[in-house]
């Protein structure tokens, strides 16, 4: 049976030959092993899925308001708006993360010796201000709880709570996966860790564009 | 090169040792394949006893089955199957064998064990994941089976569980309280199983084939699987919202699908606004796409199977069966309306969606006739896989063909309810869908144990299973013809009595062909410990699977990727050897 | 001749009234009386049952519904009287209720029964029925019961009301009245209940009727008989 | 082998196509006017995909007869695969042209046209497990129907509220739809609990009754007679008893009917 021993294949590889998976991705650069591609891959691909659920959600809130009476408008809570701010400003910390983290792990190669300044702050930075943001959501809650509106008060108030409940609770997956890179990170900053802070960093971007399109259909339809 | 260890490591995690790490929590592929097919074979055992049950039920509805009494007092006093018992068996039958058998063995069982080495790959990109997904998917069976022990009983909502009667709660009926929150509970977490699952198998099939394996050498069982994890993303990312707004509904009091005023055993609902129609356009665009999901593995794993044994490569290449599965993917998100035409919606979106379930049917013909040219003038030869090959064309001709009436609302308003819709999509998606994986069974279990299984007795399995399958479903057409409504738990009413010696008919039918599945049964499992050996490549086929050891080790490969360089199926080479590896170097002389 | 004969009747007078004093039972009254309406009541709608043609044939003229069914001279039937205060608390009965559904009909209407003591539902129909109480403080079923089915054993363990309907035959509707006393009886075609075995003492005495409620009287039983009537107001709709 | 396989598949084909042709289970005599369109559709495609049921087993059949077993030079399909896929692209494009066009005029013909203004207006309720037909009364009009006046121990199934809507008084409620032949009917249908379904297969017309929802339903029976209207939506454990009787009556049977209704 022909075979070779395992050489990596990447971009360096011939195309249409080796592992050829899609390399045009923000971040898939970052891909030297089929592996890390794979992890590009499959951030992307996961991010289809989440957006299609809540696509579903969506839809079936628009179904639901044109095929009721009962739809009464909701005042959203103004932290809300805060907590987008908050959660812009948590996607710009992160890029500067990962921009830090790419001047480091040059250094790796050049020789001599620019100042290491450490990546981690910002991410700790992104870590806070994402709690921030849970922080602010969980108040909107008890703002809006506080106006008796709970979550089967009416249609709009059900759609609410069960869209912020939703993207919370992946938010919260982002920043496991956050914390997950701060440890990795704290024990060393090299090359080999690029594919995976990139694959969060497209994680967490998705969150926030998710939060801002979920949060105008809320606006507008709510 | 069984030893592993005397191999360069290829294998980014150590091949596990403890039995723990080697058998249950195990994250190798193979492993993970084989204990979904064992669930899927659990699953389909279950289910098949449900369905018997229920057949006997049909026949002789005052039978007191002996001993049904022990196992649900309330459902079956004296052992005679009461009408909501009967619900229940039925509502259990669909969910088992559609979601923990039909999706489970051909797409998670078979495309785990065989996708990462028909692409040349050591693993599947997320092993962790992968495992994940398969404990969930346990979890959610053992939750739906708990159903069967809780208080009033399974739930009776069918598998579409459609709202008001899921959504209410106890007021609608036995088995609407603790029973069908444990139903929705177990879909929600089989959904997280599936997503994490095909997003396994999408990442591992776009980025980690082996040096020389491009789009266009792999299998088409790849492609299947590949195709169906691409529908199954969408499919269940729909599903799983759909359910978590029906759970609301049930216990926090929400009001998705109920509208107000319901009064439900003179009991005023607290419900006010809800669309029920909501729950049956969300849940059917996820269940139509399901039943490709079903199937299109199928369609991969035959075309897969058949050239080995008509020693020729399909007609047409690769191409056009890999555009007929896109093509059914494609559009298999079009059609979902098909079944509401009589659902009270707008009767003009009748027609705007039996356009693309007519169409639907162009792919799936141009397969059928596809399998047909590439028969004729070949050297076909008989082993219990071919057969089973052979069977599924026909059967997914006659499964097929029905669909015809049932995609045109004017006969459907007719048909709609009946049992000519159980006996299209029993041999369309059911039947069908287990011919495949019996194929498949027989073609990949060298492989997979080792060891292979017995031909005789799979060719009397064969026989008897497709002398069966046609006794009990061919007459389901001719019921739903004379009018014959479905999920009746008996029949009393003054056109449906002259029917009821079909039903006996078909009773005995289902009885005997169940029976014939422990032929199989048997062969399966002393072929596992006591078959003889199987060579590494018994039916000399061509793709990467069989260029390895059988089982293959831990690595699949022996410390190496396979390098590839040729088409998946170069059979009907002059010469000595009538096939080309897709391993051997060189211009193949195959067509 | 005289005097013996004068004798032999003075003892047989004298056994004759001694039997009248100590044959007597220990004294133990009875309560009696007549439930009434004044006014108009609703008018009950005759029941179709030509869904179940079995049924709707044993039924020439068809039955009413059975919300409000009154007899003679303005009397109420199907009204549960019962002691509901002033006695000792007694263990559950374990004499067997039984309860039965012929010609998708329950009978009785009304069927009272003590709190924990066994029941039977029987069916003699050709036709499946399924039994659905649905009680406020006890645990809700609904079971089905095909032709030819075992009877339905259940309990109640605590006093209610409670509706019981066949939602395979929606007209099929009746009531358990579970009750926390041995002394309790149901009213006639007549209007008229008797409840016996009352030992003498201060009781209140409930009348319970399934669209009007209830009413409460005070009644002290001694030796004998006492009588108590209910009147409930009546109205059209 | 090949042959065994070949004839089987062959007695399966030619056993199981002939109830078809004889009809030995077939829908009942159609009674309304847009029947005959439906069976009209059913007919042609019954002709059209009986063909293809046909050809393809038997060609499937023929085949694995003449080249199983067989060890020789490989052959391939004259013409190769275009003409194959052409084939079944334009024969299954074809009939899905005709059917789709055909058959939704047959589907607008029933469910899409408007009721005629005349048709006999009847209300439907459906609810676990029967249904409940209403008209109007000498008034000509329905009572509102009040949710929480429900009540079937009182009879009341459309929750009528006769003490405060004098048009409730006079409506009519029974159990079984009679109604006169060759009359349009215009059927108001709604449920008071779960989804339930209209279906009388002589009509041709199966519906589902959605909660929340008033939908409409127009048919005109042409055949007088009693005939059985059935629940197809899985509705609970009575499902398969859910059924109530159409009574096609001759319009002078219908009025004598209708008179002694508003009677008692």
């Amino acid at each position: 049976m022909a075979s070779t021993t395992y050489r990596p294949a990447g971009p360096a590889a011939v195309p249409g030959v080796a592992g050829s998976g899609p390399r045009a991705w923000p971040g898939a650069r970052a891909a030297t092993t089929p592996k890390m591609a794979a992890t590009q891959t499959g951030i992307w691909v996961g991010v289809c899925a989440i957006f299609m659920s809540f696509a579903a959600f969506v839809s079936a809130l628009v179904v639901r308001e044109g095929s009721s009476t009962d739809w009464q408008h909701l005042v959203l809570p103004r932290v809300l708006y805060i907590n987008t701010l908050v959660l812009l400003g948590s996607s710009y910390t992160l890029e500067a993360c990962r921009r830090r983290f790419a001047i480091v792990t040059r250094q790796e190669t050049e020789p001599g010796g620019a100042t290491r300044v450490s990546p981690l702050p910002w991410l700790y930075a992104t870590i806070m201000l994402g709690s921030i943001f849970v922080t602010g959501q969980w108040l909107a809650w008890r703002t809006l709880a506080a106006h008796g509106f709970y979550l089967a008060t009416n249609p709009s108030s059900s759609f609410f709570y069960v869209l912020t409940a939703m993207h919370g609770l992946h938010l919260l997956g982002g920043m496991a996966a956050l914390t997950y890179m701060a440890r990795r990170l704290a024990r060393s900053v090299t090359s080999t860790q690029a594919s995976a802070l990139s694959a969060t960093a497209v994680y967490w971007h998705f969150i926030g564009l998710l939060w801002i399109f979920l949060f105008l259909v809320m606006a507008i339809r709510l | 090169m069984n030893d592993a260890s005397a191999q360069p490591e290829i294998h980014h995690l150590a091949p596990p040792h403890s039995f723990i790490r080697k058998h249950v929590f195990s994250l190798d592929h193979k492993v993970i394949g084989l204990q979904y097919y064992g669930l899927a074979l659990a699953a389909v055992f279950i289910g098949m006893v449900l369905s018997w049950l229920m057949r006997l039920h049909l026949g002789w509805t005052s039978l007191a089955i002996p001993g049904l009494q022990h196992f649900s007092q309330n459902g079956a006093p004296g052992g005679v199957i009461t009408p909501e018992y009967y619900l229940s068996l039925m509502t259990m039958h669909g969910t088992i064998m559609i979601f923990f058998v039909l999706t489970n063995a051909p797409f998670s069982g078979f495309g785990n064990y065989f996708l990462p080495i028909q692409i040349g790959a050591e693993d599947m990109a997320f092993p962790r994941f992968n495992m994940m997904s398969f404990w969930v998917t346990f979890v959610a069976f053992l939750v739906l089976i708990a159903a069967f022990f809780v208080h009033d009983g399974p739930p009776i909502s069918g598998w579409t569980a459609y709202p008001t009667l899921s959504s209410i709660g106890k007021d609608a009926g036995p088995g609407e309280a603790m029973g069908q929150n444990l139903w929705a509970v177990s879909i929600a977490l089989f959904c997280i199983g599936q997503l994490l699952g095909s997003l396994n198998f999408i990442a591992t099939t776009l980025d980690l084939r082996t040096k020389g394996m491009t789009l266009a050498r792999m299998p088409l069982s790849t492609w299947a699987w590949f195709i169906t994890a691409c529908i199954g993303l969408l499919a269940f990312a729909d599903l799983l919202p759909a359910t978590i707004l029906l759970i609301l509904d049930r216990t926090a009091g929400t009001s998705f699908f109920n509208p107000a005023g319901l009064v439900v055993s003179d009991t005023l609902q607290p419900h006010s606004g809800g669309s029920p129609l909501l729950w049956q356009h969300l849940f059917w665009f996820f269940g139509h796409p399901e039943v490709y999901i079903a199937i299109v593995p199928g369609l991969g794993i035959i075309s897969h199977i058949l050239p080995a044994f008509i020693r020729k490569p399909l007609l047409g290449g690769m191409r056009v069966m890999v555009g007929c599965m896109i093509a059914i993917g494609f559009l298999s998100y079009m059609v979902w309306g098909h079944h509401m035409f009589v659902s009270g919606m707008n009767p003009f979106s009748a027609i705007l969606f039996s356009v693309p379930t007519l169409i639907i049917t162009i792919p799936n013909t141009v397969a059928v006739l596809i399998w047909l040219g590439s028969i004729y003038g070949a050297n076909l030869r008989f082993t219990s896989a071919s057969l089973f090959c052979l069977g599924f064309i026909s059967v997914f001709i006659s499964g097929g063909i029905s669909g015809f009436f049932l995609a045109q609302p004017a006969i459907d308003t007719y048909l709609h309810a009946t049992y000519f819709v159980v006996a299209h999509f029993h041999f369309v998606m059911a039947v069908a869908a287990i011919f495949g994986i019996f194929a498949a069974t027989y073609f990949w279990m060298p492989k997979m144990i080792g060891r292979m299984m017995n031909e005789t007795l799979g060719k009397w399995h064969f026989w008897l299973t497709f002398i069966g399958v046609y006794c009990i479903f061919m007459p389901m057409h001719y019921l739903g013809l004379a009018g014959n409504v479905r999920r009746y738990a008996t029949f009393t009413d003054n056109f449906l009595l002259p029917l009821i010696p079909v039903h006996k008919f078909i009773t005995v039918a289902a009885l005997l062909t169940g029976a014939a599945q422990f032929i199989f049964l048997y062969n399966l499992f002393h072929t596992r410990w006591w078959g003889p050996k199987a060579p590494d490549n018994p039916w000399e086929a061509t793709s990467l699977e069989w260029s390895t050891t059988s089982p293959p080790p831990f690595d699949n490969f022996g410390g190496k990727h396979p390098v590839v360089y040729q088409d998946a199926y170069e059979y009907g080479a002059e010469g000595p050897q009538d096939y080309v590896m897709q391993t051997t170097p060189g211009k193949a002389s195959a067509t | 001749m005289r005097i013996a004969y004068f004798c032999c009747l003075g003892i047989v007078v004298l056994v004759a009234s001694a039997m009248l004093v100590f044959a007597r039972p220990p004294a133990g009254g009875t309560i009696t009386g007549k439930v009434s309406y004044t006014g108009t009541p609703a008018k009950m709608k005759p029941i179709d049952m030509s869904k179940e043609p079995t049924c709707a044939k044993e039924h020439n003229p068809p039955e009413k519904t059975q919300t409000v069914v009154t007899g003679p001279g303005n009397s109420l039937e199907y009204v549960v009287v019962y002691i509901s205060a002033g006695e000792k608390p007694s263990g559950p009965p374990s004499q067997v209720m039984r309860y039965d559904q012929k010609g998708c009909m329950y009978t009785p209407h009304v069927l009272p029964l003590q709190a924990n003591q066994p029941l039977q539902i029987y069916t003699d129909d050709p036709v499946a029925h399924n039994i659905h109480p649905m009680p406020k403080l006890n645990s809700e079923w609904n079971k089905s019961q095909p032709p030819g089915a075992p009877p339905i054993e259940a309990k109640w363990e605590k006093p209610e009301f409670i509706a019981v309907k066949c939602n395979i035959h929606p007209w099929m509707h009746g009531y358990f009245a579970v009750v926390s006393t041995p002394h309790y009886a149901v009213t006639d075609e007549q209007g008229n209940f008797t409840i016996k075995d009352v030992p003498p003492g201060k009781y209140t005495v409930t009348a319970w009727q399934e669209s009007y409620g209830t009413q409460n009287q005070e009644v002290t039983v001694s030796a004998g008989a006492a009588t108590v009537n209910f009147s409930y107001k009546a109205l059209p709709y | 082998m090949g042959k065994v396989f070949a004839v089987l598949l062959v007695i399966i084909t030619l056993v199981s196509v002939y109830p078809i042709i004889a009809h030995t289970w077939w829908p009942p005599p159609t009674i309304s006017t847009t029947g005959p369109g439906v069976d009209g559709q059913m007919n042609e495609t019954m002709i059209e995909t009986g063909i293809l049921f046909l050809s393809s087993q038997l060609i499937l059949a023929g085949f694995v007869w003449a080249f199983g077993g067989r060890k020789g030079k490989i052959k391939h399909w004259p013409g190769g695969h275009k003409p194959v896929v052409a084939f079944g692209i334009i024969i299954v494009g074809l009939e899905v042209l005709s059917l789709s066009f055909v058959g939704s005029k047959v589907w607008a013909a029933m469910y899409m046209a408007a009721p005629n203004a005349q048709a006999l207006h009847v209300d439907v309720q459906a609810e676990q497990f029967a249904f409940f037909f209403r008209y109007a009364g000498p008034d000509g009009v329905f009572g509102g129907i009040h949710p929480e006046k429900i009540s079937d121990a009182t009879g009341n199934y459309f929750g009528l509220d006769p003490e405060n809507d004098v048009a409730a008084r006079d409506d009519i409620v029974v159990g079984s739809l009679t109604i006169p032949v060759n009359t349009p009917i215009l059927l108001t249908l709604h449920t008071k609990d779960v989804i339930h379904n209209f279906y009388v297969p002589e009509l041709r017309i199966q519906l589902d009754i959605v909660p929340g929802l008033d939908i409409p339903l127009h048919f005109t029976a042409t055949k007088t007679g009693r005939y059985e209207i059935v629940c197809t939506q899985l509705c609970g454990l009575g499902h398969y008893s859910m059924r109530a009787f159409l009574e096609v009556m001759s319009q002078s049977d219908y009025d004598s009917w209708l008179k002694q209704q508003s009677g008692d």
